[in-house]
C-alpha cells in the first residue's frame, strides 16, 4: 500500500499518466464523434496504425513535423471516407466494414512500409516533437509538469477535447451530429442530409484516430514499428462507453486508464510486483473498466440510433 | 409575384412506384391559401407517400410540384422547408434524448456558426406558443413528454420555420379527444393567419369538423374531391372504400359465467399504477374501459396480458386464484391480446407473415412438438388467416414490415381469433385504421362476443367504447369506476367520471 | 544418421520464415546474414515475415514444395508440427530456431538458438563497472528462455563488479510496443536506475532522453545512440548459416544442434566494440573482460545458463 | 439516391456482382504486385494455384477455414439474437484452454471415444461461461456487451499467458510459455493420413448444419430470432427472453470455444499464446458475409480462407511483401459485402 502511495505522489507518475493518455484522448474523441453520429467505427485500430505510419513516413521523407501531422490526419480521413460511404451510404454492417478497414489500413501501412524500406534492420528514426513546457503553468507542483510539460501534440489533444465538447454541446453542427445519432429521421425532416453529417463525422473522427496513432510515432516515440498500436484502439472503444458518450467523461476515462497503466508499470518494480504475475497488472485496466461499466451503466445514454443504418427513402 | 389567387400548392401528375407497387398514380390537385384540405383514403392508399414526395423524402418518378407558383426541386426536404412546407409526420421525427428546443433548432442555423443562438430561439418559441396556443417547456427532454406534447413539438417545429403550408399526417391517431380538440383550435388559428393545411385522418367526424375540402385517394389514384359542405361521413366512407360502409351492428348476446375476476387489485411499476381495482370479465360480454390515455390503461393491459403481477388484491381465472402469472401463462389460460402498439409489441417487422402468425402460438401442439417447429402447419395457418381476414399483401412468406397498418392489425386479429380465445384484451384495436378496417375489426370483436368470449375493450375513443360495450368502466388515475351497463350513462356523465369526479375517495 | 542429400554446386536456394517482421532484433540477425550470403553469391534467398504460427507449417510446406534447399526460421511455437513437415520433405534441409534438441530420427532437421550468454555476461561486467547507483533496469518482451538466459548472464556479469547491485525487471507483454517499453524504462529511471538493459526497442530512447546509459542486446545500436549505448552483446548468425550452407552444398546436412555456432568460441557472439565509449570504461572492467573472454574461448570458464524468469531484487 | 430491394433477383444479378468483386480484388492484387516490381499478369494464376491449385493447397485452405467456421457460427448465432459478441477470440482461447486441461489430466485415463467428447464439452462450457458473464451484465445492469466482450479478449489472453508462464507451463518445454503436449489419444486424428486436415473440419461442418437446423426447425431458433429482431414483441408473446438470451450466449460462446478445442486437438497439439491469429475477429466478418446464415458460414469461411491462403502463397511466389495477403483479404471482404448488397438492392432515385 505504501508502495502505491509513494508512486502516486511522485511527479513522474503523473507525467507518464498524461503521456500515456494523450494518444488515447485523440482516438477516444474520434470514436466518440463517430458514435455520437450513430456509427460504430471498428476501423479505429487500423486507422491508428495508418496514422502512425503516414505521419512518421511523411516526416522521414522530409516534411516538417506539423506537415506530418497533417498527412496523418488526411490519411485517417480517407479511411473514414471509405468507412462512411460503405456504412452510411450503402448501409453495410458497421461491424464488417470496421473490422475490414482495420485489416486494410494495417496491412496497407505495413505493405507500404516494406516497399519503401525493403532492407532495414531497425526502422529509421525521426526527430520527434520535443517536450515544450508552458511557462508558469508547468511550475505548479505535481500537476504542472504533468499537464504542461508535454509535447505540443498533447496540448493539441487538450484543445481538441475542449473543442469537441463545446462543438457537440453548443454549436448547430454538434446538434446535427447528436441528432443524427439519436434519430436520423429527425435530421432529414429538418432538411439536413443524414448521409453528409454521418460521413463527415466519421471522417473527422477517423482523422482524430489517426492523430492518436501519429502521437505514438511522432511524440511518444520516434519511429514506426509493426503492431506498435497494440490494441490501444480497442481500448478507446471501451473508453467511449465508459465516458457515457460524453467528451469530458471519456477524456477522464482516458486519464484513469492511463493512470492504471502508469501505476502497473511502476508496481511491477515493487515488492508486490515480484510476488504477483505481471499479467495480473496488465489485466488491471481492463478489469477495472468492466467494473466501472457495471457501476455506471444504468445512467449511460447510448445514442439511440447507434449501429442503425439509415437509408433515405426506405420505409420505417 | 404571388397574390391571393396563386394556389399555395399545385401538384401535377405525381406518380411513384415501389417495385411493382404503384403507390401514387398521376395525382394532380391544388390548394388555395388559407384552405384546409383533408386527404382521405384506406390504409395503403398512398397518402403518406404523396406527402413524403411533397416534402422531398421521396422523389416521384413523374410529375411536378409548385409552391406559391415556384417549382419545387424534387427530393430535397431542405428545399421544401425553404419553400414554406412544414410536415408533421405520421411517425414523429423527434430525437427523444434531445430537448424540445434542440429538436426545434436542428437544421435552422448555419452549421458553421460556432455557437447556437439558444436564447433567441427560446424567445421565439415562447412567442409562437402564445400565438398558436401551444405551450412547451423548451428544456424538457422529448422522451419524457406525453404523445400529445410531442405532437405539439412537431407542430411547433413546422411553425418555427415559418411554414405556410402545414402537412399533418394522421395527427390525431394517437391523441385523446381533448388533445385533438386543442389541435383543431391551433389549426384554426393558423388558418386565420393565412396558412394552408393538408390534414390526413381516418376519423371522419374530425374531417367534417376542420376541413374545407376533401380529396380521396384509392389505390394510389385520386378518385374524388368534394367540398365539405354538402357531404357527410357516410358519403365520404363510401368514396374511400368504393362501396357502402355499414357500421357495426350490435346484436344482443347471452352472457355466461365470470371468466376473470379482479378484486381489490393493485400493481407496481407502471405509472400510474392500478389501485384497488375490481373488474369482472364475463363470457359473451364486451367490457369497455373509457378514459383519457395515461390513466392506468397500460397497467391494466400489462396485468391482464401477464406482463405484470398484482401486488395486492386477488385475480382469479374461472374461480381459480392466480398463482404463477406471465405472458406465457396468460396465453395458456386462453387470453389473447391486441396490443396497443402493433409495431413494437405485436409483431416482428422482419419476420414473415407465417412467423408472425404463430408468434404467440408456436408452443402449442399444432405448431411445435418437443421443441421442433412444424412449419408446414404454421404456413397453412398463415394462409388460412390471410384468406379469412382478407389480409392484402405479398403473401405468407413476405416480411410483415411490408404490410400496411390495417393489414398488420388484421393479422394480429386473425391469429388471436383463430385460436378461439376465452378472453380478448383489445387495447386500442382500431388505432390508425381506415374506416373499412375499423368496421372489420369491430365486427370480428362482436362475433367473438357472440361466440361466448369475454372482450375487454380499452379505447380512448369514447364513442367507440359506448357503441360496442355491454358495460363500461371509466379509468382515472389507476382507479376503476363501477360498471355502467349499456346506455345507463350519457357522454357528459362519463366525461365527468373521466375527469376524476365520482370516485369514492378521490386523492 | 543423415539422409543422403544431394551434393550441389552454385548458389543454393534458401528460404526464411519468420513469425515477426524482419526488424525484430533476433530475426534481423538471421535475415541480415542471409542477405549477406546472397550478396556473396552463395545463396538465392527469399523470405516470408510476420507468419503466424497457425500458418507456419503451411508456409514451410510451400517453400519445400517450391524446391528450397534450405529453410531457415524459428519454430518456438510450432515445434511438433514443424518436425512433421520436415519428415514429409526429406530432401529439404531445415534449420530452425528452437529451444529443443534436434531429433536424431529427422536427418534433415537441425536446430539453433542464440547462445550469446557469454557476450551478455561480458556486457554485464561493463554495466557493473559503469553504474553508480548499482540500480539497473531491465525491460523484456516476454520471459522466454531466449530472453531469460541472457538477462541472467548479464546480471551475473554485473555482480562481478557490483555484488550489491539491484535489478528492476519488467515484461511488457509484447515484442513490439516501443512506446510502452520506453514508458516502462522511464519508470525504472525514475525509480533510480542509472543503466538499462535494452532488450526491447524503446528502452535506449528512454535512456537517451534521460541522459543515462544502456546496454544493447543482440544488435548494435550504438550508431543510433552514441552517447547512450555503452556496450552490446551481439549475436552473429553468419557462422551458423555458413556451416549450414556448406553442409547442404556438400550433401552432408545432418540433424545436429547448430546452437554452438552462436557461442563465442565459434564467433557467433561478441561484445560490440565500445566505439564512442572507448576509453571511458574503467580499466578493472576491461581487464576482467579480457580475462574472462579468453577463459570462455578456451573453455575454462562457462557462463551459467539459467532459463528461469528473472525477478527484481 | 436510394437502394430499392429487388424482389426476384435474376441469375445475372446474383452472380455478376460477386464475380466483379473478385475481379476487382485480383486487379488490386496485380496493381500492388506491380508496385513491388513483380509481374502483375501472374497474380491471378498464383492466387488460384495457392488456394486450390493442388491437393495440398486445397487442404490447407480447408484447414484454415475450420476455426473460422466455428467462430463464424458463434458470431452468427449471437448476432441473430442481437447479442453483439465481439469476444469470440476470448471464447476460442477458453475452449483451447479447457480442452488442454482435460486432455492432459484425463488423457492417460480415458479412451479417445470418451476423451474427445469430454474435451469438447469442457471447452464449450468454458466458452459459454465467458459469454454468460457479459450476457448477464447486459440483462441485469444493461452493460453494453460490445465493450465487455471486447475487453474480455484482452483479459483472457493475459490469463492464458499467466497460466502458460505458471502452472500450465510445459516442464519439458525449455521454459517456453506453452502447455505440455496433448497425449496422442487426445489428438483429433487426420481425416486422411498424411494430410493436415483433421476431424475438426467435419465437426465444424456438422456444427453448422446443426445450428441451421436449430435456427430453422426448432422453437429455440425461432425464439432467438424473435428476441433479436424485436425483444418487446417477443416478451409480449410470452417468450422467455432472459432464457433465450442466456441460451444464445451459451451456444455462441460454446461454438467459439469448440473452435479452440478443434484447433488445439486437431492442429497444434498444445496451447500457446498464438493459438489464434485473430480467428475471433475474423469470425465476425465471416458471419456477416454469410448474412448470418449458419450454412452460409461454411462457404464464407472457405472464401476468407481461400483468399488469404491464395494471396499469401502468391506473395511468396511473386516475391511481394507478405502483407499483400491481408490487403487483398480486407479488400475482398469489403467488395464482397458491397456486391452482396447489390444482388439484393438496386440503386434508384430516392
Ligand atoms: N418506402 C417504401 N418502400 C416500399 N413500399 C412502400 C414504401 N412506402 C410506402 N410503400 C407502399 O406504398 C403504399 C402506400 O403506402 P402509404 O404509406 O403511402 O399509405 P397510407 O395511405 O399513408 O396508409 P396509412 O393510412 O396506413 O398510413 C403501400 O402499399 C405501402 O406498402
Ligand atoms: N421451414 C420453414 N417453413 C416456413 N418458413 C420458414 C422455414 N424456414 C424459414 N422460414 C422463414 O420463412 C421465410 C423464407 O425462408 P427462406 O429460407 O427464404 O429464408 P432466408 O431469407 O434464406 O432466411 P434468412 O434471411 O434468415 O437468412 C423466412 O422469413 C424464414 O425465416
Ligand atoms: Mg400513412
Ligand atoms: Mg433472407
Amino acid at each position: 500500500m505504501s508502495d502505491v502511495i509513494a508512486i502516486l505522489i511522485s511527479a513522474s507518475f503523473w507525467v507518464a499518466l498524461v503521456r500515456i493518455a494523450s494518444p488515447l484522448i485523440f482516438a477516444t474523441l474520434g470514436e466518440l464523434i463517430c458514435e455520437r453520429a450513430g456509427v460504430l467505427n471498428l476501423g479505429i485500430e487500423g486507422i491508428m496504425v495508418a496514422g502512425a505510419f503516414a505521419g512518421w513516413i511523411a516526416v522521414y521523407a522530409g516534411l516538417g513535423l506539423w506537415a506530418g501531422v497533417g498527412v496523418a490526419l488526411l490519411t485517417g480521413m480517407a479511411f473514414g471516407a471509405l468507412h462512411g460511404v460503405l456504412t452510411v451510404l450503402f448501409g453495410l454492417s458497421q461491424h464488417v466494414v470496421g473490422l475490414g478497414i482495420t485489416l486494410l489500413a494495417t496491412a496497407s501501412s505495413y505493405y507500404t512500409y516494406r516497399l519503401v524500406l525493403p532492407n532495414v534492420s531497425s526502422p529509421p528514426r525521426i526527430t520527434a516533437f520535443p517536450v515544450v513546457p508552458i511557462p508558469i503553468l508547468s511550475d505548479i507542483p505535481l500537476l504542472g509538469p504533468a499537464l504542461f510539460a508535454q509535447t505540443p501534440l498533447t496540448y493539441l489533444a487538450y484543445a481538441l477535447a475542449i473543442a469537441t465538447a463545446l462543438i457537440l454541446a453548443r454549436s448547430p453542427l454538434g446538434l446535427a451530429v447528436r441528432a443524427a445519432g439519436e434519430n436520423p429521421a429527425a435530421v432529414e425532416a429538418q432538411g439536413l442530409s443524414v448521409a453528409a453529417i454521418r460521413i463527415g463525422a466519421v471522417m473527422v473522427g477517423s482523422g482524430l484516430m489517426a492523430l492518436g496513432g501519429a502521437f505514438l510515432t511522432m511524440s511518444a516515440f520516434n519511429s514506426f514499428f509493426f503492431e506498435m498500436v497494440n490494441g490501444r484502439g480497442w481500448i478507446c472503444i471501451a473508453l467511449v462507453v465508459f465516458g457515457a458518450w460524453k467528451p469530458g467523461k471519456a477524456v477522464a476515462g482516458a486519464f484513469l486508464f492511463a493512470g492504471f497503466d502508469a501505476l502497473q508499470i511502476r508496481l511491477q518494480q515493487t515488492g508486490l510486483g515480484t510476488m504477483v504475475p505481471y499479467q495480473l497488472f496488465l489485466m488491471l485496466p481492463y478489469v477495472l473498466s468492466i467494473l466501472a461499466l457495471v457501476v455506471m451503466s444504468r445512467r449511460a445514454e447510448v445514442p439511440a440510433a447507434l449501429m442503425q443504418p439509415y437509408r433515405k427513402g426506405e420505409r420505417r | 409575384m404571388e397574390d391571393n389567387t396563386t394556389p399555395a400548392l399545385r401538384v401535377e401528375g405525381i406518380s411513384k412506384r415501389f417495385g411493382a407497387n404503384l403507390a401514387n398514380d398521376a395525382i394532380s390537385f391544388e390548394i388555395a391559401q388559407g384552405e384546409v384540405v383533408a386527404l382521405l383514403g384506406e390504409n395503403g392508399a398512398g397518402k403518406t407517400t404523396l406527402m413524403n414526395i411533397l416534402f422531398g423524402h421521396y422523389t416521384a418518378e413523374e410529375g411536378r410540384i409548385e409552391v406559391f407558383g415556384v417549382p419545387l426541386p424534387p427530393g430535397r426536404p431542405a428545399a421544401a422547408l425553404a419553400a414554406g412546407l412544414g410536415m408533421v409526420h405520421q411517425h414523429f421525427t423527434l430525437a427523444d434524448n434531445l430537448s424540445v428546443l434542440d429538436n426545434l433548432m436542428l437544421g435552422t442555423e448555419s452549421l458553421w456558426r460556432p455557437v447556437s443562438a439558444r436564447r433567441q430561439a427560446a424567445a421565439r418559441l415562447r412567442k409562437l406558443a402564445q400565438d398558436f396556443g401551444l405551450s412547451a417547456d423548451p428544456d424538457a427532454k422529448v422522451g419524457t413528454l406525453s404523445v400529445g406534447e410531442r405532437q405539439r413539438v412537431e407542430i411547433l417545429k413546422a411553425l418555427y420555420r415559418d411554414a405556410r403550408i402545414l402537412i399533418l399526417d394522421e395527427p390525431t391517431a394517437v391523441l385523446t379527444p381533448q388533445e385533438a380538440e386543442a389541435l383543431f383550435a391551433t389549426l384554426r388559428r393558423a388558418v386565420a393567419l393565412g396558412l394552408s393545411v393538408i390534414f390526413i385522418s381516418h376519423k371522419l367526424h374530425e374531417v367534417m369538423a376542420v376541413a374545407d375540402r376533401v380529396l380521396v385517394l384509392r389505390h394510389g389514384r385520386l378518385v374524388g374531391e368534394t367540398p365539405i359542405a354538402g357531404t357527410d361521413p357516410a358519403r365520404l366512407a363510401a368514396m374511400m372504400v368504393g362501396a357502402e360502409v355499414v357500421p357495426p351492428l350490435v346484436a344482443a348476446s347471452t352472457e355466461g359465467q365470470v371468466l376473470m375476476r379482479l378484486s381489490g387489485v393493485a400493481t407496481q411499476g407502471q405509472r400510474p399504477d392500478l389501485r384497488d381495482v375490481d373488474l369482472d370479465l364475463v363470457a359473451g360480454r364486451i367490457t369497455g374501459i373509457a378514459g383519457v390515455s395515461g390513466n392506468g390503461q397500460a397497467a391494466l393491459a400489462a396485468l391482464i396480458g401477464g406482463l405484470a403481477r398484482p401486488v395486492a388484491g386477488e385475480v382469479s381465472l374461472q374461480d381459480q386464484p392466480l398463482t404463477d402469472w406471465s405472458p406465457r401463462a396468460a396465453i395458456k389460460a386462453g387470453i389473447a391480446r391486441i396490443p396497443a402498439d402493433r409495431h413494437r409489441e405485436g409483431t416482428v417487422a422482419d419476420f414473415s407473415l407465417t412467423e408472425n402468425a404463430v408468434l404467440e402460438l408456436y408452443r402449442s401442439p399444432g405448431f411445435s412438438r418437443r421443441g421442433w417447429m412444424n412449419w408446414p402447419a404454421a404456413r397453412r395457418f398463415a394462409r388460412q388467416v390471410i384468406a379469412r381476414y382478407d389480409i392484402r399483401g405479398p403473401g405468407e412468406g413476405a416480411a410483415v414490415r411490408l404490410l400496411s397498418g390495417g393489414n398488420m392489425q388484421k393479422l394480429i386479429l386473425g391469429r388471436l381469433l383463430e385460436r378461439d380465445p376465452c378472453i380478448i384484451l383489445a387495447d386500442q384495436p382500431v388505432r390508425g385504421l381506415d374506416i373499412g378496417a375499423v368496421t372489420f375489426v369491430q365486427n370480428r370483436l362482436l362475433d367473438a362476443r357472440g361466440r361466448g368470449a369475454a372482450v375487454l375493450l380499452i379505447s380512448e375513443d369514447l364513442e367507440e367504447v359506448m357503441a360496442l360495450s355491454d358495460v363500461i368502466h371509466v379509468i382515472c388515475d389507476g382507479r376503476l369506476s363501477p360498471a355502467f351497463p349499456r346506455g345507463s350513462k350519457t357522454v357528459a356523465e362519463l366525461g365527468l367520471w373521466m375527469a376524476g369526479q365520482g370516485f369514492s375517495h378521490a386523492a | 544418421f543423415g539422409l543422403p542429400l544431394r551434393a550441389q554446386s552454385g548458389p543454393i536456394r534458401v528460404a526464411g520464415i519468420y513469425t515477426v517482421p524482419v526488424e525484430q532484433q533476433w530475426v534481423s540477425r538471421i535475415h541480415l546474414a542471409a542477405l549477406a550470403a546472397q550478396e556473396a553469391g552463395e545463396i538465392e534467398y527469399s523470405y516470408s515475415e510476420n507468419v503466424s504460427n497457425t500458418d507456419y507449417p503451411r508456409v514451410m510446406r510451400e517453400y519445400a514444395e517450391g524446391g528450397a534447399d534450405l529453410i531457415l526460421g524459428e519454430i518456438f511455437g510450432v515445434e511438433q508440427e514443424a518436425r512433421e513437415v520436415a519428415a514429409d520433405y526429406p530432401d529439404t534441409a531445415f534449420l530452425m530456431g528452437s529451444s529443443f534438441l534436434p531429433d536424431g530420427s529427422l536427418g534433415n532437421f537441425g536446430v539453433f538458438d542464440n547462445y550469446i550468454q557469454d557476450a551478455s555476461y561480458l556486457s554485464g561486467i561493463v554495466a557493473g563497472a559503469m553504474t553508480e547507483s548499482g540500480n539497473i533496469g531491465m525491460v523484456g518482451g516476454f520471459p522466454i528462455p531466449e530472453v531469460n538466459r541472457l538477462m541472467h548472464a548479464f546480471m551475473a556479469g554485473v555482480r562481478e563488479m557490483r555484488p550489491d547491485a539491484t535489478f528492476q525487471v519488467s515484461f511488457i507483454g509484447s515484442w513490439f510496443d516501443p512506446p510502452r517499453a520506453k514508458e516502462t524504462a522511464i519508470a525504472m529511471i525514475d525509480n533510480g536506475a542509472d543503466i538499462l538493459y535494452a532488450e526491447r526497442f524503446g528502452v535506449s530512447d528512454a535512456a537517451a532522453e534521460r541522459g543515462i546509459l544502456a546496454i544493447g542486446n543482440v544488435i548494435d545500436t550504438q550508431a543510433d545512440y552514441p552517447d547512450t549505448v555503452v556496450a552490446s552483446a551481439l549475436w552473429h548468425f553468419e557462422p551458423t548459416l555458413a556451416a549450414a550452407i556448406e553442409k547442404v552444398k556438400a550433401g552432408s546436412f545432418t540433424s545436429e544442434n547448430y546452437g554452438i555456432y552462436s557461442m563465442m568460441q565459434y564467433g557467433g557472439a561478441t561484445l560490440a566494440p565500445f566505439g564512442s565509449f572507448e576509453g571511458r570504461i574503467p580499466q578493472a572492467a576491461l581487464d576482467l573482460i579480457a580475462e574472462r573472454e579468453a577463459a570462455i574461448r578456451d573453455g575454462s570458464f562457462v557462463v551459467e545458463v539459467n532459463d528461469s524468469e528473472p525477478t527484481a531484487g | 439516391m436510394r437502394l430499392e430491394p429487388v424482389a426476384n433477383p435474376g441469375i445475372m444479378r446474383r452472380i455478376l456482382p460477386p464475380m466483379l468483386a473478385l475481379v476487382a480484388t485480383v486487379l488490386l492484387g496485380a496493381a500492388l504486385a506491380r508496385l513491388a516490381g513483380a509481374d502483375p499478369l501472374a497474380v491471378f494464376g498464383l492466387i488460384v494455384k495457392g488456394a486450390a491449385g493442388s491437393r495440398f493447397a486445397l487442404l490447407e485452405t480447408l484447414n484454415r477455414a475450420t476455426p473460422l467456421i466455428f467462430t463464424g457460427l458463434a458470431v452468427a448465432v449471437a448476432f441473430r439474437a442481437r447479442l453483439w459478441n465481439i469476444g469470440a477470440e476470448a471464447q476460442f482461447f477458453a475452449g483451447g484452454l479447457l480442452a488442454v486441461l482435460i486432455g492432459l489430466n484425463l488423457g492417460p485415463l480415458l479412451p479417445s471415444a470418451v476423451l474427445w467428447p469430454a474435451m469438447a464439452l469442457g471447452a464449450m462450457a468454458a466458452g459459454a461461461v465467458l459469454l454468460l458473464g457479459p450476457a448477464l451484465l447486459k440483462l441485469r445492469f444493461g452493460v453494453d456487451e460490445v465493450v465487455t466482450t471486447l475487453l474480455l479478449n484482452f483479459v483472457m489472453l493475459l490469463f492464458v499467458s499467466m497460466l502458460l508462464e505458471g502452472p500450465l507451463r510445459d516442464p519439458m518445454g525449455m521454459g517456453w510459455p506453452r502447455s505440455p503436449a496433448l497425449p496422442p489419444e487426445a489428438r483429433l486424428p487426420r481425416i486422411l493420413p498424411g494430410l493436415r486436415l483433421h476431424w475438426g473440419f467435419a465437426l465444424a461442418v456438422a456444427a453448422a448444419i446443426l445450428i441451421w437446423i436449430i435456427d430453422r426447425k426448432t422453437t429455440l431458433g425461432y425464439e432467438m430470432r424473435a428476441v433479436g429482431l424485436n425483444e418487446t414483441a417477443a416478451r409480449h408473446a410470452g417468450m422467455p427472453v432472459r432464457r433465450v438470451v442466456l441460451l444464445t450466449a451459451v451456444l455462441s460462446g460454446g461454438l467459439a470455444a469448440l473452435g479452440g478445442f478443434s484447433e488445439v486437438a486437431g492442429v497444434r497439439g498444445s496451447l500457446t499464446l498464438d493459438l489464434s491469429p485473430g480467428f475471433g475477429y475474423t469470425g465476425i466478418i465471416v458471419a456477416m458475409l454469410a448474412l448470418l446464415n449458419p450454412l452460409g458460414v461454411i462457404f464464407s469461411a472457405l472464401f476468407v480462407a481461400a483468399i488469404f491462403v491464395g494471396a499469401d502463397s502468391m506473395s511468396r511466389a511473386a516475391q511481394v511483401p507478405t502483407y499483400i495477403a491481408d490487403i487483398l483479404l480486407a479488400f475482398a471482404l469489403l467488395a464482397m459485402v458491397l456486391a452482396l448488397l447489390t444482388t439484393r438492392y438496386r440503386l434508384r432515385r430516392a
